[in-house]
């Protein structure tokens, strides 16, 4: 690559050691440029300041980040003496967060889990099956993405009322179902147009049905999209505030978004402070989901699979 | 405890339920005679979505459709005076020409960034990749009222001579210029592209992570060829990754278009449309919330829908094309 | 287990000119091997994957046994297959990739983890049954995608292609292997294969293919020896029939100054312009004083256990390729040496020039 | 069932309200005690963005039973789908309401029918001042109007800036502009007028509004009136706007606002601790000294949707002149019963505050919750902030307003 | 126009328990077209790929011309590659796919066209030049690949078994192209095929490789004649050299009763256990009286120009499969019958049983 190891050709005195370098060459793309880094580092940086400054406010007592921005922090170590958990303290205590995480949890978990199945066995009968009406039905589904959720409060809410349906877990799930499913659909069917058609043609021929076709292969390699998919749901669900407010109300059952805006904030937008500890006890599971998903997001899972 | 115990057992039951739902829908087809099975599985798989769609958004559409002709409390008709009242109005035209300001800015920007985020990331070593994939991911794990709370410290003004807490007139008066109020700056609609960078701050993660997805799934194969054949790193990007990765772009594109359609949360949060600033979400919003309004808010939503058929056409010729190479 | 019939079966690609296999008629015997054969291209695969059930039948019929599967899904006509492209499933282990088809089938799990390591021992594939495919070499991948296939014992094989990554070794005992194998289990199957030593081998009778149609159907000897038109004679044997152009009259056929020896029945139904073939094993060396066709040595291709001599016939007008292959132990002759040929009756092919129609015996 | 909100048909009573968190700690305490008391279970549920939930509820036919909400347009909006239960003699007897502030009953009544029944009261025609620093400066009350205008001179002349002044307030930009016109409309054109405006008789674009622009220009708009002059307004947040008030040289001097900002939310904790000795308040004044005296205010409304047995008797609880006796002394609290027992608030100052309502002839309650919310949360707000900020000019503004009014 | 020059390359994929390979040493001359075989999962495709730039080299060196490329990325390499698995760009119509490197190369538009022309013509890809290649048979997919290397005018050709899914016909004539392309533009070729006869024909030298360790590297003749040992002597040659287990005293080798003739090198070499082995051809078949070694007959392959008896010699303890070719008009012989057959000093050739080493001249 250098000049200096060009020459080394009739030498052989070169030990193969020395010049032995890993690169992830062969696999992935080719090493990164300094260009590539400094950009990514650039942008990384532009996207936390904020995010660090969330972050060290909540730290601050209320007049002092009113007072002067976070950022003084790094040359005014006194006001370092200031900084206390006191916000996140009564951020858990104050909107009762142990309970309300509970919640959060069992409503994102069915929310997120069952979309991507229902929108998951869609996509596959769009992608992998003929039928009449399959671009119409599809089209349909992109043609609902703009629809705000918020004109079916109202009926949803007549008809949950009929069946004694509000204020339950279930409620929100099949809400977060409903209101999910044209995304889901749509990623999931773009997605599983890319997969190889022949795989799933050698499926059929070793005689596994549709439905084990899907559980067994197109799942399987799916799981990039899904992984992407389940991310967006989770998060969704989890920072939702009106579904929730909504189909639960606040109470015992409320999740964390409605507990922390209902016990937190006063009138007039009382209660920041409150909300950059709230906000940052909340970001940690989807954090945490992410770190976890991010492992799916593999290259060339379907590699090796046909030739051609 | 026994909440924590409840609250798993209906999660376990309810998940367990939607996999019942479909083996049951699927042993249904099973015992259908053959010929009927196959005609009639796709539509059993299908179904369970469907029902879903028709129930929380196909139902509640079509009303909204009849309510975008009754007066504001849906009671009496009114024609088509909710569309003229709202399209002849001037604030609802700028509303309209803001909105589509964002259309044209925000999913060109969103999947652009989103790419290079993707694709640069991808390159570096795995340390790297999940360190900086993580950060810029962070923004969309915060809600939109802690995202607001984000922006204030970034945007916020205060009279000159105070000590600013906003970092960008901390920036400014640290430079010895008079500290800006940025979000009442509506020449050349600088307030709102400030808006729109919250928005990209908050959505780039989705755009790299769909992107991202896909990409890992070029076969490494076609950019091993592409390396032989001579090709830089940037011509393989965009002869060779990129158009194999179109349809996920499209995706991306079209997702965020129209998110940002019915964009309102940070509008809301931060000018509540003031200094000229509205969009149609927030417009929909306030109508539906604070006015009340049904009638408007329901044409407002008659109109996006409208709008999306452009959408639905690209989306046909790309299926066309797709299956043209098939 | 099952004859395999196909009637005026059609496959037309959407979107194609033209059908890639305008109508196909065929019957292959309860456990026939039948052997697939035709240029690349001419619709080999599409006629496999029609049996399969993977490509739509646009017109025409398709019976397993008594048993119409024209429109019948894949998994219902208990058919095998080894795909061109291997088509493995690429996030299963080697040994799942095989098993796959007998979960499927329920089979238990004792005896599907030794039927696959059977296979796998058939096919050399016992140290990589924990590799994912694409830590595989070509040849390793074609081999599961072959061990995918005979794990199972469906009433038809397709094979397509299965042996052309393997190098010769393996792929004669491989060859032999699948032969018996398909005779053990007495499973119709049907072959697909470049190779002419595999069609000749292997196939109780070959279909040759051109352009989607059916050229010929029958046992590899005949198919060799008796060519039904000038396509499948030039087709079938590797170097290939030297094929050379005369014009008969008062049954005998001169090929430049060279009289091309016929056999009875040609001398009778020949006339007008006409192609002879003499395959390259059947040119006898002469001299020129005997007499023969004088070919011009362009080329010679030592192969150890024989070789090839490859040269131009300049005679009148009709410059042809001449193949000749000579029993090896070489330095017979050398490039640019004219060398003559000559041949006996029975080993000589006259074809029809225009219409390509066998004329002799 | 899992759920905490919903059911309407058990015996649950269950209640929606949105006052401050301190606040409504205290009235939760004292309802659910006192309807242990009676054997009535009761859920008592508080909601940051109640309009949007309440509507909705309302017309999926799934209210609850009382709905504790601070704007009689959302009310207006319930009554006019016929959803409000009235709020009659049987249910509220009329003696617990006699020592009702005046004006405070008015604000729950629609088309003379009283369907919101105030339960916590806000007032807002309040001046706080810095009263160290106001003390050693000298400066004292003023009585009217031309007063304040003068103190505001005198402020300015001693090198101060008079106001503070800012009405950001993210997606509510804009209201506390809105709270200075109505005090002054009020000021201007007396009570009469005020409804009359309010209720749209008389239009924006008219004499006494404008006066009431006017007069506001003068005292605020003026340069140096407010730290960063007007253009700064829009853009500092009302709650950041006093900060510097407190300082040992106070950046500004004046600051109208309701009672509630006396908070550590809003003021610094050094100071909402120290209320008595720092923070100086009076009523914002009359235009003439012993003229009509209306104070602007605002306040709670418990709206009784599900008429039953027990509902009503919570009703009865609410109306009862002791239902702050636990939320008084911690919270902000101010009872809209003159009967009230004073001693029960924490400090002076609330006494003080207390006392500006209790009183003025009239508590008027705040113009912008009761105009339609095309208007109130509208373009008043918006309207208002783009006049102040120079962008527009007031006839302009008041047209536009004018015209966004629904019909 | 460059030499090649592996260097103790070693190629060791991550996870793996051995080396793929080892370490090569191999030098291939400027404009010499070497050949590389060896059984399936042998490291062919991994050498080529370590050669290209796609692997990383763990170990020692590899240079192209002079200059050292083992770290550079390939691009640097000028070289042009037929991907085992084909790696077309599935985006991209057939006549793309091969104009792709020749746009990167910035060659002028005309130009291109022209040698996109020439290499779909050669290739018989004319009217598929507009398609993408999900609508292409196997054999035309594998063409194409063909033709995105063969536009290019590079330092050096990797073709990873590049005709393995074209018929026979096609096969021939594309090998006679790419041989003459070669030839005629000079370039450096590294050729990996399974085809004995490709391997034969083709290759200038041919280099053997078992288990990622070269075991020959020799012109296709000597590969043939004089194997250098076992392994060569197995893979070399189809039907293969039948090897037979003997033991060795006094300069004579008995396989059972049967005494092998052998050469005078091996005589004077040879002791203990030897294998001696002898290709298909060179039996010449005896009569029981006459002596030789007896063979029972249990397949008859006929494969119209020659065909193959295989059978097993029950000699001793060591019952070995034999292969004899016979000149075909058939009928010598059936299944069953025993035939003694026999062969001479020079056609034979022998190992030494426990390294594996040729003894013989
Ligand atoms: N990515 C990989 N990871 C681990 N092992 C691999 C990988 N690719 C190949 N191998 C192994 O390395 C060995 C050499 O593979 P290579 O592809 O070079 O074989 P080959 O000689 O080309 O064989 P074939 O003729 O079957 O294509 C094989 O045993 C294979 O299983
Ligand atoms: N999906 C498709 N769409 C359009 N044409 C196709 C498609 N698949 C194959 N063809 C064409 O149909 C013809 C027959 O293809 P087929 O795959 O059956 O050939 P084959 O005989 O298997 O050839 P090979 O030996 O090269 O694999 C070919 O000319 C091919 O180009
Ligand atoms: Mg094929
Ligand atoms: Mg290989």
């Amino acid at each position: 690559m250098s000049s200096s190891t060009q020459t080394v050709a009739g030498v052989g005195t070169a030990t193969p050691r020395t010049m032995r370098r890993k690169s992830p060459r062969g696999g992935g793309l080719e090493k990164p440029s300094w260009l590539a880094r400094i950009v990514v580092a650039i942008l990384c940086f532009l996207w936390i300041v904020p995010v660090i400054g969330l972050f060290l406010t909540s730290f601050r007592p209320l007049d002092d980040a009113n007072t002067s921005g976070w950022w003084t922090l790094f040359w005014t170590p006194s006001a370092w003496g200031r900084m206390n958990l006191d916000n996140y303290e009564t951020a858990i205590t104050e909107a009762n967060l142990g309970t309300a995480f509970v919640n959060s949890l069992a409503i994102t978990l069915p929310a997120t889990f069952i979309p991507i199945l229902i929108a998951a066995f869609a996509a596959y009968a769009f992608t992998f099956m003929e039928f009449p009406g399959r671009n119409v039905l599809f089209l349909a589904v992109v043609s609902l993405l703009v629809v705000p959720n918020y004109i079916a409060f109202v009926p949803i809410l007549k008809i949950y009322g009929d069946y004694q349906l509000t204020g339950t877990f279930p409620a929100v799930w099949l809400a977060h179902v409903g209101f999910g499913m044209s995304l889901a659909i749509y990623i999931l069917r773009n997605h599983m147009a890319t997969l190889p058609k022949s795989v799933i043609e050698s499926a059929k021929i070793d005689g596994a049905s549709h439905f084990q076709i899907f559980f067994r292969l197109v799942l399987p390699m799916s799981v990039p999209a899904l992984a992407a998919f389940a991310i967006f749901q989770f998060l969704w669900v989890w920072n939702d505030l009106l579904v929730a407010l909504v189909f639960i109300g606040p109470g015992e059952s409320a999740p964390i978004t409605v507990a922390v805006r209902n016990n937190l904030m006063g009138q007039a937008g009382a209660g920041q402070e409150l909300i950059t500890a709230g906000g940052f006890l909340t970001m940690v599971l989807p954090i945490v989901v992410f770190l976890a998903m991010q492992r799916y997001f593999i290259r060339g899972l379907t590699a090796g699979a046909v030739k051609g | 405890m026994i909440k924590v115990i409840a609250a798993l057992v209906t999660v376990v039951v309810g998940i367990g339920a939607a996999i019942v739902l479909y083996w049951v829908l699927n042993k249904l087809a099973e015992v259908l005679p053959g010929k009927w099975e196959h005609r009639l599985k796709p539509y059993l798989y299908i179904l369970p979505a469907y029902a879903a769609l028709a129930f929380y958004l196909v139902y509640p559409a079509i009303q909204t459709v009849v309510y975008s002709f009754k007066d504001s409390a849906s009671q009496g008709w009114v024609g088509i005076e909710n569309y003229t009242d709202l399209l002849s109005s001037e604030g609802f035209q700028q509303t309209l020409i803001n909105t589509f300001l964002w259309m044209l800015v925000v999913p060109f920007v969103t999947v652009v960034l989103g790419l290079a985020v993707a694709v640069l990331a991808d390159r570096l070593t795995p340390k790297f990749e999940k360190a900086s994939k993580t950060i810029i991911f962070l923004p969309m794990a915060i809600s939109f009222v802690g995202a607001g709370t984000v922006w204030g410290l970034v945007y916020d003004y205060r009279p000159p001579g105070r000590d600013q807490i906003g970092l960008q007139n901390a920036i400014v008066t640290a430079l010895g210029f008079d500290p800006i109020a940025w979000l009442d700056k509506s020449d050349f609609h600088l307030n709102s592209f400030l808006l729109m960078v919250m928005l990209l701050w908050a959505q780039i993660g989705f755009a790299m992570v769909l992107l991202s997805a896909a990409i890992k799934g070029v076969p490494v194969d076609t950019i091993e060829a592409a390396r032989i054949d001579g090709a830089t790193e940037r011509q393989i990007f965009f002869s060779v990754v990129v158009p194999q990765i179109w349809g996920s772009i499209v995706t991306v594109f079209i997702i965020t278009l129209i998110s940002v359609m019915k964009v309102f949360d940070v509008v809301y949060v931060m000018t509540n449309g003031r200094a000229n600033t509205n969009v149609i979400g927030n417009e929909f919003f306030n109508q539906l919330f604070t006015n009340f309004n049904t009638g408007a808010a329901a044409s407002i939503v008659v109109l996006l829908m409208l709008a999306t058929i452009p959408i639905m056409w690209y989306q046909v010729r790309h299926f066309r094309r797709e299956e043209s190479l098939a | 287990m099952a004859t395999i019939t196909f009637k005026k079966a059609q496959r037309w690609y959407p979107g194609a000119d033209e059908p890639a296999v305008p109508g196909i008629d065929l019957e292959i015997k309860d456990g026939e091997f039948m052997v697939l054969v035709g240029p690349s291209g001419c619709g080999k695969s599409t006629t496999l994957r029609m049996l399969a059930g993977l490509e739509e039948v646009n017109e025409g019929q398709i019976f397993i046994g008594d048993r119409e599967v024209t429109h019948l899904p894949p998994k219902d006509r208990d058919i095998a297959m080894v795909f061109q492209n291997y088509a493995l499933y690429p996030h299963m282990s080697v040994a799942d990739n095989m098993a796959f088809a007998l979960k499927m089938a329920k089979v238990p799990d004792a005896e599907r983890k030794q039927r696959v390591a059977e296979a796998a021992k058939m096919l050399g594939l016992e140290e990589y049954l924990d590799r994912k495919p694409k830590a595989l070499s070509g040849g390793q991948r074609q081999r599961v995608a072959m061990g995918r296939a005979i794990v199972r014992q469906p009433q038809a094989f397709c094979m397509d292609e299965p042996l052309s990554n393997l190098d010769a070794k393996m792929r004669v005992q491989t060859r032999t292997d699948i032969a018996k194998l398909q005779r053990d289990l007495g499973v119709t199957t049907v072959y697909v294969t470049h190779d002419q030593v595999e069609a000749m081998t292997m196939g109780d009778r070959v279909a040759v293919m051109d352009k989607g149609v059916l050229q010929q159907v029958d046992t590899p000897l005949n198919l060799y020896d008796r060519p039904a038109n000038l396509f499948v004679a030039g087709f079938i044997g590797s170097p290939q029939m030297n094929l050379l152009e005369g014009v008969a009259s008062d049954g005998a056929v001169k090929v430049g100054g060279y009289e091309v020896p016929v056999d009875a029945t040609a001398a009778k139904r020949m006339s007008g312009r006409v192609v002879v073939g003499v395959r390259p094993e059947s040119w006898r060396l002469t001299t020129k004083e005997e007499g023969g066709l004088p070919v011009e040595v362009t080329v010679i291709e030592e192969l150890g256990a024989d070789g090839f001599v490859y040269g131009t016939s300049d005679v009148e007008g009709t410059p042809g390729n001449v193949i000749v292959r000579v029993v090896s132990k070489r330095d017979h002759t050398t490039a640019g040496d004219t060398i003559y040929v000559t041949t006996e009756p029975d080993q000589v092919h006259v074809f029809d020039a225009d219409t390509g129609e066998r004329l002799s015996d | 069932a899992l759920g905490g909100g919903g059911g309407d048909d058990d015996d649950t009573v269950e209640i929606l309200a949105t006052t401050d968190p301190l606040v409504f700690d205290g009235l939760k305490k004292k309802i659910e005690a006192e309807a242990e008391d009676q054997g009535i279970d009761v859920n008592v549920q508080r909601v940051d963005n109640i309009n949007q939930l309440i509507l909705t509820r309302i017309q999926a036919n799934d209210p609850p039973d009382i709905a504790v909400i601070p704007q009689p347009g959302v009310i207006q909006q319930i009554v006019d789908r016929d959803k409000a239960v009235e709020l009659t003699d049987d249910i509220v007897p009329a003696d617990a309401l006699e020592d009702m502030t005046p004006g405070t009953l008015e604000a729950g009544q629609f088309d003379g029918k009283q369907y919101g029944l105030m339960i916590s009261m806000n007032v807002k025609s309040l001046v706080f001042y810095p009263k160290k620093a106001w003390d050693k400066a000298g400066y004292e009350a003023p009585e009217t109007l031309e007063d304040l205008q003068k103190l505001t001179d005198q402020i300015k002349q001693d090198g101060g800036t008079p106001w503070c002044f800012g009405i950001e307030s993210g997606a509510a930009t804009g209201w506390p502009a809105t709270d200075w016109f109505e005090d002054l409309v009020m000021r201007f054109g007396g009570a009469d007028t005020y409804e009359q405006w309010v209720s749209h008789e008389i239009p924006f674009n008219s004499d006494v509004v404008k006066e009431s622009a006017a007069y506001m220009e003068e005292l605020l708009l003026a340069k140096g009136n407010v730290p960063g002059g007007r253009q700064a307004i829009a853009n500092t947040s009302f709650d950041a706007a006093e900060d510097t008030m407190w300082d040992a040289k106070p950046g500004c001097w004046l600051y109208k606002q309701g009672n509630f900002i006396v908070s550590k939310d809003f003021m610094p904790e050094n100071i909402v601790d120290n209320a008595d000795e720092e923070i100086g308040v009076f009523g914002f004044p009359p235009a003439e000294a012993g003229g009509e005296n209306p104070v602007l205010g605002g306040g709670d409304l418990a709206t009784l949707l599900e008429d039953n047995d027990n509902s009503r008797a919570v009703m009865e609880i609410l109306a009862d002149v002791d239902l702050g006796t636990d939320a008084a002394p911690t919270s902000s609290f101010i009872s809209p019963h003159t009967g009230f027992d004073t001693s029960l608030y924490p400090s002076e100052l609330t006494r003080q505050i207390a006392d500006v309502a209790y009183q003025s002839d009239v508590v008027l309650f705040d113009g912008s919750d009761l105009m339609p919310g095309e208007v109130g949360a509208g373009t008043f707000w918006s309207q208002m902030t783009d006049w102040i900020s120079g962008r527009q000019q007031l006839n302009e503004s008041l047209t536009k307003i004018d015209e966004s009014w629904p019909n």
